[in-house]
């Protein structure tokens, strides 16, 4: 069997970055193939120049044996290629069949594609409503959005970019199916995640990048997911080390806390309830867009609540303002590290200011600040959690992802805090890094903090939690402790396949 | 092919190139304009930019240059928090017409009475009466989620309207033949905002002015408020984040930009204007914006261009008298000077890059 | 009712004394559509009302009038198009450059127009059915242009919600970075929106000074462009609704002096700001209970930069 | 000798307004002629803000040499005092105000003279009796003409209602047009305008039957119809005067009010849409002004509110015009204020 596409010797570099160099490899069709890198390792510049969106500076492809060279997603859709986007390029004012419509060449009449998306999208189990405006979806809706615009246009070559960081584990399954119903219709697909052992279940092949170049390929049923980090990063990877303390009095406290969502499109929270101790890490599973922002805000303080909802160290905090709840030692590391947990054009030193002026003292007087040991602090962090940036004074826009989170991360933890929030902690993060900030949250546990991880990796939070809760619609089910907890529960704690059923057989 | 690639760090040097290459393209622009008019472009480029400081008048044209960049930078300053923090107050000329209005009704109630405290009742009267007007967008966007782009710049409107009623009505001159207009609050030594030193252009509101770029400096660079600022306007979330309250944000920087709007307004009716008449209000709340834009939001910046917005207005008339150039050649100049600003700009985030050998 | 005020003769005229306001925002709705905040319609429409007015002088014929003076406008947007799509510059500021520019230019361009008569534009002829009570003076009374500004109302609904023209135009306003991805060319389709744009505020000048006033002189637009540029917002950015909002505040003008002119008891002051303050009050009443900030494109006056 | 007297101008509009500057500028040049290019020179500033920018203009002119500065509007009063304390021995010249110093002079025109005239015709000429007036802003001089002209149309034909409206600027065409097809609308089929450009006479132009006078200026490009006459400011004997009696040494600071007699106020070319009957009346009214045997404000005389004003055959005091603030009666509606 010839390939479907091969690649040779592709090279991008951006201005003092080589993104990729001398990147060579091949997908039969029919096969899943991986792509795997450290954050910032070039996997999407990669796929970006296969989709016509970048183009190379070096070398060629070839699609169906003949040469390919698409100057723009039209072309590449043209000749069968698909791209379901790391980040969502959806509209979120625009209804779904308008969503899909522009990401066709020829779309039909609005009525027969609105038909079309019914039909087809029941047919792989993933049902989408055509005249809802995206806004208005979940995470894992959106993402069927983006999944169904590639199916309608019956594409060869399908690449995924981190698919599925939004899915429930059943939702992640019915995906798999999906892709394998695809795959066995001769569909190729060019997979990127940093799920590990997804990628081992799922896989036919793989490419690993590291710094832009291609340092292995394998087949990953082969691999364990320790070999597999290992060939990414270039050394072994330590599990996440737990000293098992006993825990303290109870920290933080949510009673009843009900709230209305301020986000456009959000989930309202209802009767939320629990209790962290100090030297407690409660893991709250569920996937985006089941409250999870809503819950950070409410506990942040950027949202307030009625009285007695929130207590921090067993006082009331329910109406106060997120400087006076850092002031009682509660600090918080939201889910979007640009833009939300960071102000991207700003630097390192600015950033730190950000959450980290009260606790560490940035504040002179009469509201001055203090540059100097801004800056200090920011250095700190960096040193302390291995962020890899030239300095303090680089825009935060400039880290990769793990980096940039690594130092949000650390600029919380380095609050001596009393109650750490931390929403995604390793959303869209590479293994290593994920890793790092993992051990540094066990360690602030360690140290007496009472911490709350909310996220939806559940490899993740069976790693690091005491207790174990899941947020589904908006309600928090009751916490429990997480030892012998299996993923199967847990996902049916977390709502289960939101109304996604397995692909049906083809005929 | 040419493109722009984002530098990884904006360049201090084209900070500082930016205004000087464009000023030096505008001149070159703007001579080729004044020549297709039919005037020597080096004469008119001399008249322009040479003769109100260095030419014979210089003594007399530097004085008026303070006098007129003063309220262009007062009102600038206030709106550029605004405008950092991404609120969009485009109605100053109608928080300058009621802070004048506020304060000269103040200020007049008292007449003919002689008291030290009239003067800066009256200015504080302005600055509560420009603050007033720029807090009803305020809250109206608060409360009602309006567009404060469209509220202020309505709100102007009215403002004339209102200064229309104040001239012909409630502070007319009793003995002004029933002229529209107030008295003169320059010539009635309890509001009176004379020049501090004889030919200098130096009045309270000057002076007023240079202290607010400097305390807007500090504030900006130095303070934790000029850091909120920063924030809510290039990350909203973040800022929601660190503890920003957005509405409080809104209220104080359209509050604040009023209050200096007004105080540029009452300083000037009671100094270089003297009467509150119809049509007293010459645009400066207007023009600030561009001056906002012109020094890149930044106080010291402001400073500048509103010195060189002053320096082609004076020069722009002084060759109008002596060239005979139309006032609209001097206008089109500035638009020039601003496009060229504008463009130039780009070179401090980005830089330009030919095309490179691409194998595809 | 209204002091004697025959509402009829009334209507026909909001309708006449708003199609400036009408095209100009007209235009500039589709261009915030697609995310781009021009701030300059002011200086486009005195292009237009200036460019319209000399070649109809020059060549007596309004149409080639009104032809020039959209390609006036669209001449002087090629500038804020240049500073905002190729050079990234701010469109808040460029905006503003572009009326001040304008301004003067016109002015500069203008200069021997003065006093000089335009050829007339005439009222479309319906024979008979202008002179149908009641409907004659409302329907059949206006000029080309006004029923040509209330076509184009309709076919700028219809292309921006019908037709996939209209789709990517909001797609780009919606979320730039997402089009790009999906391969839609954002600058140049931004460009064309800007021309567009231009080209119904050319129009809308040249509706002054050739048919409203019609006359040349400096300024003559007196700050239309910024009644339009309100009513875009006013109008949450639907064509149907700046037609509505450019009626109401036509209709709030022309009331006002109607009302001072049937000799009403209201005081002068309080009408000639009634126009504004309704205005701003129909704001208040539409924008609160609205759940996403009145519709604006999200991408709205922010540039975009495909770094490739 | 040391050359040609230095004379400036001070303008509030463009040269092309083709109003108020334009017949400043105007006499200018009618001076400049009459005077000879050898013996005077002119600058002029247009377009020149009222307020502070006005301070600076005039003091610029000084310091440029001028020797006789005419300010030729209203709001330049102050700023013309201010500059004339600061240089006594320059000369001023300020149109239509009333504050005089050693070295200032006021000087107008009586306008309401013309508008006698005007009202002559327009009464005559209407057929709904029902005249418009578009209003600048609510000024003695402005009221006078309001005055004048309902009197003499009311004299001619009692019928007649006059409906004012405020356009609140001296110029700005958009408006006055809208403001004419306010008037129009309701049933008016004469307009006066003490605004000064031509877009009512081009609305008016719209509608059959309408006439206008021109303002300021002749207007003649809507000549014979709608503008079937006008009122024309003419500046050119008194600068003639002012600038020989700088040259001659003899320029004493006094205030002047010119009107018909003087030469100030003409009235433009009567067009054949007027019938001849009531050309004749109108110009009899123009011989008897000009000859001073008529005075347009002679009682009897009511006020709006029906007291009385003037008594039979007295003739206002130029005092009271000068502050004049109320309506005759027959008027309806209120002056701003
Ligand atoms: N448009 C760009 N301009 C400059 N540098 C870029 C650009 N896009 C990517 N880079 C840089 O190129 C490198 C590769 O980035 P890329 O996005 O391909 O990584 P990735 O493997 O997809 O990482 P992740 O796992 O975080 O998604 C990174 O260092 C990144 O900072
Ligand atoms: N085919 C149609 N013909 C006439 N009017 C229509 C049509 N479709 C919708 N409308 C109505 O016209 C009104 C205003 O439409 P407008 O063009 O202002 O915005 P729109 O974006 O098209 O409207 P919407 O978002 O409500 O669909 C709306 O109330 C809409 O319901
Ligand atoms: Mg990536
Ligand atoms: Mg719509």
């Amino acid at each position: 069997m010839s390939d479907l596409l091969r690649i040779e010797g592709l090279g991008k570099t951006y201005p003092g970055v080589v993104a990729n160099a001398d990147v060579s490899f091949a997908i039969r069709p029919g096969e899943i193939h991986a792509l795997l890198g450290e954050n910032g390792a070039g996997k999407s510049t990669l796929v970006k120049m296969i989709y016509g969106l970048v183009r190379p500076d070096t070398g060629r492809m070839t699609l169906h044996a003949q040469a390919y060279a698409p100057t723009e997603p039209r072309a590449a859709r043209a000749s069968g290629v698909a791209m379901v986007f790391q980040h969502f390029n959806l509209f979120e004012a625009l209804t779904v069949a308008e969503n899909v419509a522009l990401g066709m060449e020829n779309p039909p009449p609005m009525k027969t594609l609105s038909a079309r998306i019914a039909q087809v999208s029941g047919d792989y189990g993933l049902p989408l409503d055509p005249a809802r405006r995206v806004g208005d979806l979940s995470a894992g809706e959106r993402q069927r959005v983006e999944i169904i615009r590639c199916l309608l246009q019956s594409p060869r070559l399908l690449i995924m970019d981190e698919p599925t960081s939004v899915l429930t584990p059943q939702e992640v399954a019915i995906l798999f199916a999906t892709l394998r119903k695809l795959a066995a219709e001769g569909v190729s697909i060019l997979y990127i995640s940093h799920k590990l052992e997804e990628i081992r279940s799922l896989c036919d092949g793989a490419t690993i990048l590291r710094r832009g170049r291609v340092v292995a390929s394998c087949t990953p049923r082969d691999k364990t997911a320790g070999e597999l980090a290992e060939m990414m990063v270039g050394s072994a990877l330590s599990a996440p080390a737990r000293q098992p303390g006993a825990k303290g009095d109870v920290a933080l406290e949510v009673a009843g806390l009900s709230l209305a969502s301020p986000i456009a499109f959000g989930t309202a929270l209802k009767d939320i309830r629990f209790a962290v101790r100090k030297g407690e890490v409660l893991g709250i599973a569920g996937v985006a867009g089941n409250g999870q922002d809503e819950l950070l805000l409410a506990l942040s303080g950027e949202l307030r609540t009625a009285p007695g909802m929130v207590r921090i160290g067993g006082k009331d905090a329910g109406a106060l303002r997120p400087t006076q709840r850092r002031a009682l030692g509660l600090v918080a590391a939201p889910e979007e590290r640009l833009g939300h947990a960071a102000a991207p054009d700003m630097t390192l030193t600015e950033n730190a200011l950000l959450s980290g002026a009260l606790r560490r003292g940035l504040l002179g007087r009469g509201g001055f600040l203090r540059w100097g040991q801004a800056k200090d602090f920011a250095s700190e962090i960096i040193a302390s959690f291995d962020v890899r940036t030239p300095g303090p004074g680089a825009a935060a826009r400039s880290l990769s992802g793990g980096n940039l989170q690594k130092f949000v991360v650390g600029r919380e933890l380095l609050q001596s805090p009393s109650v750490v929030v931390v929403n995604q902690p390793t959303w869209g993060v590479d293994a290593s890094a994920a890793a790092s900030i993992r051990q540094a949250l066990l360690d602030r546990a360690a140290q007496g903090a009472a911490v709350v991880v909310i996220s939806q990796d559940l490899d993740e939070l069976l790693e690091i939690s005491d207790s174990f809760a899941a947020l589904n619609g908006g309600r928090l089910s009751a916490p429990r402790p997480a030892q012998g907890l299996t993923v199967e529960e847990i996902g049916l704690m977390m709502g289960g396949a939101h109304g996604m059923e397995v692909a049906h057989a083809s005929a | 092919m040419l493109r722009l690639e984002k530098r990884p760090a904006p360049s201090r040097f084209w900070l500082w190139a930016a205004p000087i290459v464009a000023v030096l393209c505008t001149m070159v622009a703007g001579g080729l304009m004044f020549a297709a008019l039919g005037k020597n472009p080096i004469e008119a480029l001399r008249t322009i930019f040479w003769e109100p400081l260095f030419g014979e008048l210089a003594w007399y044209f530097r004085g008026q240059l303070l006098l007129k960049a003063g309220p262009l930078v007062l009102i600038a300053i206030g709106l550029a928090m605004g405008y950092r923090a991404g609120i969009w107050n485009i109605g100053a000329e109608g928080q300058y017409i009621i802070g004048a209005v506020v304060g000269a009704s103040v200020g007049l109630a008292f007449y003919p009475a002689e008291h030290w405290f009239i003067f800066p009742l009256a200015i504080l009267a302005g600055a509560l009466g420009g603050m007033t007007w720029g807090l009803i967008p305020a809250i109206l966007r608060v409360k009602f989620r309006t567009n404060e782009i469209l509220v202020s710049l309505m709100l102007v409107y009215v403002a004339q309207t209102i200064l229309a009623m104040a001239a012909l009505g409630f502070l007319r001159n009793p003995e002004g033949n029933n002229f529209p207009g107030s008295r003169n609050l320059s010539q009635y030594p309890a509001t009176a905002n004379p020049e501090l030193i004889s030919g200098t252009g130096l009045h309270w509101g000057v002076v007023t002015a240079l202290i607010v770029v400097l305390l807007g400096w500090l504030i900006l660079s130095r303070h934790r408020f000029g850091f909120e600022i920063r924030l809510a306007g290039q990350a909203p979330r973040a800022a929601r984040f660190a503890g920003v309250n957005p509405d409080r944000m809104v209220l104080i920087c359209l509050g604040l930009s009023g209050a200096l709007a007004g105080l540029a307004g009452i300083f000037e009716v009671t100094g270089p204007s003297g009467i509150i008449s119809p049509d007293f209000n010459v645009g400066y709340g207007f023009t600030a914006i561009i001056v906002a834009f012109l020094g890149r939001l930044h106080p010291v910046g402001i400073l500048l261009a509103g010195l060189l917005m002053a320096l082609t207005y004076i020069g722009g008339e002084y060759a109008a008298t002596n060239l005979g150039l139309p006032s609209a050649a001097v206008q089109a100049f500035q638009g020039m000077l601003l496009f060229f600003l504008l463009a130039l700009d780009v070179f401090g985030n980005y830089r330009l890059r030919f095309g490179s050998g691409r194998a595809v | 009712m209204l002091g004697g005020i025959d509402p009829f003769i009334l209507i026909a005229s909001l309708i006449a004394a708003s199609v400036p306001i009408l095209l100009a925002a007209l235009g500039e709705a589709v261009v915030e559509r697609a995310g781009v905040l021009n701030l300059g319609v002011e200086g486009m429409m005195i292009m237009g009302a200036v460019t319209g007015f000399m070649v109809s002088v020059a060549t007596g014929s309004p149409l080639l009038g009104f032809l020039a003076a959209m390609a006036g406008a669209m001449a002087l947007s090629l500038i804020f198009a240049f500073l905002t799509q190729v050079m990234l510059a701010n469109q808040v500021a460029s905006g503003l450059a572009l009326t001040l520019f304008g301004l003067g230019f016109s002015s500069l361009l203008g200069q021997g127009y003065v006093g000089v008569k335009p050829p007339l534009t005439t009222a479309v002829p319906f024979g008979p059915l202008a002179d149908l009570p009641v409907i004659g003076e409302i329907l059949f009374s206006h000029d080309w242009i006004t029923y040509l500004s209330l076509a184009l109302v309709g076919l700028v609904w219809f292309v921006l919600n019908r037709t996939r023209t209209g789709l990517i135009l909001r797609a780009v306003g919606e979320n730039a970075e997402a089009a790009h991805g999906l391969g839609y060319k954002v600058r140049r389709i931004r460009l064309l929106a800007i021309l567009f744009g231009a080209a119904l505020a050319g129009l809308g000048g040249a509706y002054i000074s050739l048919v409203r006033v019609p006359q040349w002189t400096d300024g003559i637009t007196a700050g239309a462009g910024w009644i339009a540029l309100a009513i875009v917002v006013f109008a949450s950015w639907r064509p149907l609704r700046v037609l509505a909002g450019a009626w109401l505040f036509g209709g709030l003008t022309v009331l006002q002096l109607n009302l001072q002119a049937a000799g009403s008891g209201i005081p002068v002051e309080y009408l000639s700001m009634a126009p504004y303050l309704i205005t701003i009050i129909v704001l208040v009443l539409i924008s609160s209970g609205k759940g996403r900030a009145l519709d604006a494109p999200a991408a709205l006056g922010q540039n975009f930069h495909a770094s490739r | 000798q040391e050359g040609p007297l230095k004379v400036g101008f001070i303008y509030v509009g463009p040269v092309g307004d083709g109003g108020w500057t334009y017949q400043h500028d105007v006499g200018r040049l009618e001076m400049v002629e009459a005077i000879g290019a050898d013996k005077v020179e002119t600058v002029f500033q247009e377009s020149v803000p009222e307020g502070p920018d006005a301070e600076r203009a005039i003091t610029q002119m000084v310091l440029g040499g001028a020797k006789l500065i005419f300010t030729t509007s209203f709001g330049y009063m102050d700023p013309t005092i201010n500059v004339a304390a600061k240089f006594p021995d320059v000369k001023f010249e300020h149109a239509t105000g009333y504050k005089r110093a050693d070295n200032v002079s006021t000087y107008d025109s009586r306008f309401y003279e013309g508008r006698a005239v005007i009202g002559t015709i327009a009464g005559r000429m209407t057929k709904s009796n029902k005249i418009g007036y578009i209003g600048s802003f609510p000024i003695p001089e402005v009221i006078q003409g309001i005055n004048s002209s309902f009197l003499h149309a009311k004299k001619v034909n009692p019928a007649v209602e006059l409906s004012v409206v405020w356009a609140f600027t001296w110029f700005d065409p958009a408006k006055e047009a809208d403001a004419a097809k306010a008037l129009i609308d309701q049933g008016v089929d004469v307009i006066i305008q003490h605004t000064d450009s031509t877009a009512p006479h081009a609305e008016a132009q719209k509608t059959p039957g309408v006439i206008t006078f021109g303002q300021a200026s002749d207007m003649s490009a809507f000549a014979p119809s709608p503008r079937v006459a006008s009122i024309i400011d003419n500046w050119g004997p008194y600068y003639t005067k002012r600038v020989q009696a700088v040259l001659d040494g003899s320029w004493k600071s006094e205030g002047t009010w010119g009107g018909m007699k003087d030469g100030h106020v003409l009235i433009g070319p009567i067009t054949e849409a007027v019938p001849a009957e009531v050309k004749a009346e109108a110009e009899k009214m123009i011989a008897d002004i000009t000859a001073g045997t008529y005075h347009p404000f002679t009682g009897p005389i009511n006020k709006q509110d029906g007291s009385v004003w003037l008594a039979d055959g007295v003739v206002a005091t130029d005092e009271e015009l000068s502050g004049l603030n109320f309506y005759v009666e027959g008027i309806v509606g209120d002056i701003p204020s």
